[in-house]
């Protein structure tokens, strides 16, 4: 069975269809890439998985169990975790502490024994702080960990974004446009780390992408969305190869 | 931010040392920086440093909403301090003044008070609003300080030994205005229009209406207003027209008033209206349209165009002064200074007594004498501290109080 | 009767509130933010006509026109010294506080030179009004007059605002400060006619206020300043007919709230409404739905 | 790295609490000495009072990131509870355990008010949500001036319209009268029970900012629509920062009421003027930043009081300063001015030349 089954999900915006009838399959520790033109709806697929947007028809299943409908914190808390295409820290929080959040639904203590600062505090938090840095570690980022997020690189900023996903543990990531502002040598380092994060946390992976060397490089299967609709799907190479898809791409 | 917390932290360390500075340098230099008595206390210090001064210290609002009353106080109690200091002073010794702002407010009255202690004051004449008044009472009574308030109504402004009043309380105010109005069969329906957000006016209404079943006065319509929604009025007016009132009370101050007269005018609603003391000052409100007061009455110890000497004097030097018309509080000031004399006199105190020591003088001095004020002739105390005086109804016809 | 007695009376509380709002909305739409010294430029606005006609006796017309000359230059001389400097600080909060501060000043000023005492303010309306039902229902001149100045202000500046160069920068200025100045407008000069156009407003707001509640004081503005902007939120901040309909509802919900549920609790009621309204609908009457993009 | 962060914020947070304690024996000393003037000696109450409410609206404005406008009304309610409590028991407990119980009753109803008015409230965004706890803050003025509570021998008795309506027996005696409000509270309040209290406060709120509780707050500040994507509950971690900031607003409510014998709901005392007075301290002592509040609330409250001495001329001279100080404090200009010619700028420009 596949980790994520979504069928016929359909979203209106008053009388705009902006995604209609989308159906995708992820095989548990797949990567998969979703591409399309600008405006075909893409992000717009990203926030039903998630919650955000209510979808008017279809149903999302993720591991057997139907997510569709849900609040987004219980999406997360059922195995979806995601980034954003405009970056969204927690500007004011350090690099660790932006993880430590990520953190916040698997390590528990009482409002009163963080105010108390009682043993259960001390011994949490020290869990959490060596279960952070280890993130921050795989991100290269272990450095910079008492850093104010807002002062990061850009390129460092996606990453932690990526590190605070993967800090709530989830069964499937989402991650939108990653390599969006990046030079060429910092998507190489990134494909490398996506690459990583699939095989060491054994992690199923879906993203948006326009940069079509990362799509090439890192994707074993593709959907192209247009309009809404999805044009295709298959291995990245056949999608890739498909003249449907080049025209979409280039314009007629 | 570590700039600004520096910034802050340097800021802190200047107002801290400046305030113990002041705080212990004040009686020295309190003289000089007392800006509303330099004039005359310039030149009598001078000569006091043999014979010693009464300081006598004054608190009320004189910045937010209530000014009026504090400005009032301050310049009415100014007047009397320069003409005693004129005529000799005090069993020859001289009165200091120094009136400090409490903004209306229990807390700064408080700060106003300590504030006048460091200034070594010895008598009090203050507060004038009632809810600032009950706190400083408190601390007065501990310090065992003599206080007479010109105005503070309220029944606890006076509750211990050690403080008097001028003015009526808030009861005898709503207990002799009903009686007034029963007395005379003014009406048997009647409307109140009070402000529930105000100790003065709820407290003379509270009374106002206990009595006014004794007087066989039927109370059809007692509505109410706060401080935050005070200035459209035709609701009140307009249930008390519908109820059939044939006269409406005003327990309130002079500045909702002229707005209800208007109002009243507009909507074509005249009864007779009946108000106390807070009345006062209507006649003097600048631009105000007297007309709409006529046959307005009110039950107020001063009238600002009453012939007799003591007030012509008083108000004509007022009004050269200050520029405006007084009213009662700046009245219950001037008699209450000449009242702190008298007892003073009375009691034989001596400035270089303790505060403590001039207190328990003048209580017993206070029972004793007799002041012939601008409110009342012939005011006497009794030990609770409350004055024996006698309300004054006037009425207002052709534009100036007339007595009834 | 007394029903339509009573919504008279509330449409004629709320139309001295709208004409305020209106102003208020307007400064809150284009420099997004909430000028707590709205309130006090009215108050000085009255003081400079009560001055002119019945201190120094001139004619009413000269002393409205010469108010609304004060007031535009205070208002710009107020957003260049106390408001332009933080426009860019850090904390959105930080002009809020010289807004408070700027509140305090004037009326301390005002205290200082007018003194406390209330100021009858002579009514720049002579006619009476419209007597209706033999003489039952009195619809007052000041009433009509401020209905009137208001309709005509919004359509006034709903046609600036949509019609003209400059209404259109102020429109480009409140969308997005960054883009309206790369677009070659003149952000500062549209920010600082923003501040003249509102404070010409109070000036007329506290004409109209106080000849309908005369009473003048250096307090005068405050709560009505406050009421308003309640109005103002009521009616979907920003919008320029919202303001209008905010004001007259929160003034008939006062008067009604008086009349049939409590007097002395008529503040309580009001502010209940407006919680209400906003819990309903987030962002006021004629408020504008922003989705935050994902 | 990490352990050098760990004790950068310990080493921040005891500077705030030294401060206090230092300031605390140093007004001791003056004290026992005899050389502190009655006004700043009446003044140390107040002053604890306003710090509590300039840290506990810190953590709604600064650490939760809403503007609050109607923070004087959880200290009315705090202060009315508290004050009703002791009045009731003036002559059944000791004064000690009294004021103990008064503050957690007062914290307690405060903390409910909070809870009360923020499940409406925190739906709202920006200056709606500004609007609307300024709307709360008022009803709550509003009707605590028309609630009268009196008691006799058959019990409690309300009634929002006047004393009379009470019906007391003779013998019974009013307790909340109205807008008189309660007057002959005790006088329970003292300066080392307002420290402590600045110093629970603080302990509550640095630690609660530094736990997973207020990583949670503050990350909902930061971005919203993140929190919730790593699966942060907003409107529980909302709610806890709106009303523990509510519960510490009803201790300074306490300590005000006991510090008063009369207590009465003002414009002044518990209106909207109140909370912008609050927000001015947080404002200006920096946003988020608790040791500022502090400062910025002992410094903006002695301030008019030192100013006594110009009379007339002090709440004008006060308006120019606070604008002064915000220009100084806030304005991007001003900030680059003073970076440029900092004290530590000039001092290391010199060195550097020297080192040349």
């Amino acid at each position: 069975m596949a980790l994520l089954e979504v069928q016929n999900l359909s979203i209106s915006f008053g009388g705009l269809r902006a995604v209609d009838n989308f159906n995708i399959q992820i095989e548990k520790g797949q990567l998969y890439g979703l591409i399309g033109p600008n405006g075909a709806g893409k992000t717009t697929v990203f926030n039903l998985l998630t919650g955000v947007y209510k979808p008017t028809e279809g149903i999302i299943t993720l591991d057997g169990e139907n997510i569709t409908g849900k609040k987004t914190i219980d999406i997360n808390k059922a195995g979806i975790a995601r980034t954003f295409q405009n970056i969204r820290l927690f500007k004011e929080l350090s690099v660790l502490d932006n993880v430590k959040v990520g953190l916040h639904n698997n390590y528990h203590y009482g409002t009163i024994s963080g105010i108390l600062r009682l043993p259960s505090y001390s011994k949490t938090e020290k869990i959490m702080d060596e279960k952070a840095m280890e993130l921050l570690k795989v991100f290269d980022l272990d450095k910079e960990a008492s850093t104010l997020a807002a002062n990061l690189p850009y390129g460092k900023q996606r990453k932690l974004e990526i590190a605070r996903a993967l800090a709530t543990n989830p069964k499937l990531l989402l991650l939108d446009e990653p390599a969006a502002g990046m030079n060429p040598n910092e998507t190489l380092e990134l494909m490398e780390t996506i690459h990583f994060v699939r095989d060491h946390f054994n992690m199923t992976i879906l993203l948006i992408e326009h940069d079509m060397k990362l799509v090439s490089g890192i994707c074993e299967e593709l959907t192209v969305l247009n309009f809404g609709k999805v044009l295709t799907h298959g291995k990245t190479s056949d999608v890739l190869n498909d003249p449907q898809v080049i025209t979409a791409y280039l314009g007629e | 931010m570590k700039k600004l917390q520096k910034f802050m932290s340097l800021a802190l360390a200047c107002t801290l040392t400046a305030s113990f500075i002041t705080g212990c340098g004040s009686s020295e230099s309190s003289e000089g920086t007392n800006n509303a008595t330099t004039e005359n206390t310039a030149e009598t210090s001078a000569d006091s440093a043999t014979t010693g001064t009464f300081k006598i210290g004054g608190i009320g609002p004189v910045t937010g909403g209530a000014a009026v009353y504090g400005l009032a106080v301050q310049n009415g109690a100014q007047i009397a301090i320069d003409e005693i200091n004129a005529a000799g002073g005090v069993n020859g010794y001289m009165l200091e003044f120094k009136f400090e702002d409490d903004e209306h407010d229990a807390e700064k009255a408080i700060n106003a008070y300590n504030s006048l202690k460091d200034w070594d004051m010895q008598i009090l004449m203050g507060t004038v609003t009632s809810t600032p008044c009950q706190a400083v009472a408190e601390k007065t009574n501990q310090d065992n300080l003599f206080q007479l308030t010109p105005s503070g109504s309220a029944p606890s402004c006076v509750q211990y030994d050690n403080a008097f009043r001028i003015c009526f309380s808030d009861p005898a105010q709503g207990y002799a205005s009903a009686q007034y109005i029963g007395e005379n069969n003014l009406a048997t329906k009647v409307a109140v229009i009070y402000d529930s957000s105000d100790v003065y006016s709820s407290g003379i209404y509270e009374n106002f209406y206990a009595e006014a079943q004794n007087q066989g006065i039927e109370i059809v319509a007692a509505e109410a207003f706060t401080a935050d929604s005070n200035t459209d009025f035709s609701v009140q007016l307009q249930k008390a027209k519908d109820a059939g009132a044939e006269l409406v009370f005003l327990p309130i101050y002079y500045k909702e008033v002229a707005l209800i007269l208007t109002q009243a005018n507009d909507m074509g609603y005249a009864p007779m209206f009946f108000g106390c003391d807070g009345l006062d000052g209507l006649l003097a409100v600048e631009n105000f349209d007297t007309s709409l007061a006529e046959g307005v009455i009110l039950l107020t110890p001063f009238a600002a165009d009453a012939t007799d000497d003591l007030t012509v004097n008083f108000v004509t030097k007022y009004e050269e002064l200050y520029g405006e018309t007084p009213n009662q509080f700046a009245a219950d000031a001037y008699d209450a200074i000449y009242a702190i004399a008298a007892a003073l006199e009375q009691s034989g105190a001596t400035p270089d007594m303790s505060a403590s020591e001039i207190c328990d003088l003048m209580k017993t001095a206070m029972t004793e004498i007799s002041v012939d004020g601008l409110t009342s002739s012939n005011i006497t105390w009794n030990a609770a501290g409350e004055p024996t005086k006698e309300p004054k109804a006037v009425k207002i016809v052709d534009g100036v109080y007339t007595a009834m | 009767m007394s029903f339509i007695s009573y919504l008279i009376n509330g449409i004629s509380l709320g139309s001295v509130y709208a004409i305020i709002a209106l102003g208020y909305t307007m400064v809150y739409g284009i420099a997004k933010m909430l000028n707590f010294a709205h309130g006090d430029v009215i108050m000085v606005g009255a003081f400079a006509v009560f001055t002119i006609v019945s201190t120094l006796g001139m004619p009413i017309r000269l002393g409205i026109i010469v108010s609304i000359l004060i007031c535009t230059v205070l208002g710009v001389v107020i957003e260049r010294v106390a408001y332009k400097p933080l426009r860019n600080a850090a904390s959105p909060l930080a002009v809020l506080i010289t807004a408070i501060g700027v509140s305090y000043l004037l009326q301390n000023v005002a205290l200082l030179i007018f003194g406390a005492n209330a100021k009858s303010f002579t009514s720049v309306v002579s006619w009476s009004g419209i007597k209706l039902a033999d003489g039952q229902l009195n619809i007052s001149g000041v009433t009509i007059v401020t209905i009137l100045a208001c309709i005509v202000i919004m359509i006034a500046l709903t046609l600036f605002i949509n019609k003209t160069k400059a209404g259109q920068a102020m429109l480009a200025v409140s969308e997005d400060k960054g883009a309206a100045q790369l677009m070659g407008i003149n952000v500062n000069g549209t920010i600082a006619l923003t501040f003249a156009i509102g404070s010409a407003l109070a000036a007329i707001a506290g004409v109209l206020l106080c000849s309908a509640y005369p009473s003048l004081t250096p307090y005068t503005g405050s709560m009505p300043g406050i009421k308003a902007f309640v109005a103002a939120v009521l009616g979907g901040i920003g919008s320029i007919p919202g303001a209008m309909i905010g004001g007259i509802l929160l003034g008939v919900i006062e008067i009604f709230g008086k009349a049939y549920i409590s007097s002395q609790m008529a503040d309580a009621i009001v502010f209940a409404v407006l919680i209400v309204v906003l819990l309903v609908k987030p962002t006021g009457i004629l408020g504008k739905n922003i989705q935050e993009k994902v | 790295m990490k352990m050098k962060e760990l004790n950068k914020t310990t080493k921040s947070n005891l500077i705030t609490y030294a401060l206090v304690i230092i300031t605390y024996i140093i007004v001791q000393i003056i004290l026992e000495s005899g050389h502190m003037s009655s006004l700043m000696e009446g003044l140390l109450v107040p002053l604890c009072t306003y710090v509590i409410l300039a840290v506990s609206l810190n953590l709604t404005v600064g650490i939760l990131g809403e503007l609050s406008l109607g923070h004087a009304g959880f200290m009315c309610v705090g202060a009315f509870s508290s004050a009703f409590f002791s009045k009731c028991t003036a002559e059944l407990l000791p004064s000690g355990l009294r004021f103990f119980l008064a503050i957690l009753i007062g914290a307690a109803v405060a903390a409910l008010f909070g809870m009360l008015v923020g499940i409406p409230v925190l739906r709202l965004k920006g200056d709606y949500l500004a609007i609307v706890t300024l709307a709360f803050g008022e009803i709550i003025k509003n009707l605590v001036n028309v609630l009268y509570i009196g008691i006799d021998e058959n019990g409690m008795h309300f009634s929002t319209k006047d004393s009379i309506s009470l019906g007391l027996q003779p013998g019974g005696k009013t307790i909340i009268n109205g807008a008189q409000g309660i007057s002959g509270t005790p006088n329970d309040s003292t300066f080392t029970i307002g420290i402590i209290l600045v110093l629970i406060t603080l302990f509550i709120v640095l630690n609660l900012v530094h736990s997973r509780d207020g990583r949670a707050i503050m990350a909902i500040r930061d971005n919203r629509i993140a929190a919730e994507s790593v699966g942060i509950n907003i409107t529980k971690y909302k709610l806890m920062a709106f009303t523990i900031s509510a519960a510490l607003a009803g201790v300074a409510g306490v300590l005000y009421a006991h510090n008063l014998s009369t207590l009465t709901a003002l414009p002044k005392n518990f209106g909207y003027n109140m909370s912008i007075t609050i927000l001015v301290f947080v404002v200006l002592g920096g946003i988020g930043n608790i040791r500022g509040s502090v400062i910025a609330a002992v410094v903006l409250t002695l301030l008019p009081e030192l100013l006594r001495e110009l009379n007339d001329y002090r709440m004008l001279i006060y308006a120019i300063v606070l604008i002064a100080m915000m220009l100084f404090n806030s304005s991007p200009k001003a900030i680059a001015f003073r970076e440029k010619y900092s004290l530590k700028k000039l001092f290391a420009k010199k060195s550097a030349k020297e080192g040349k």
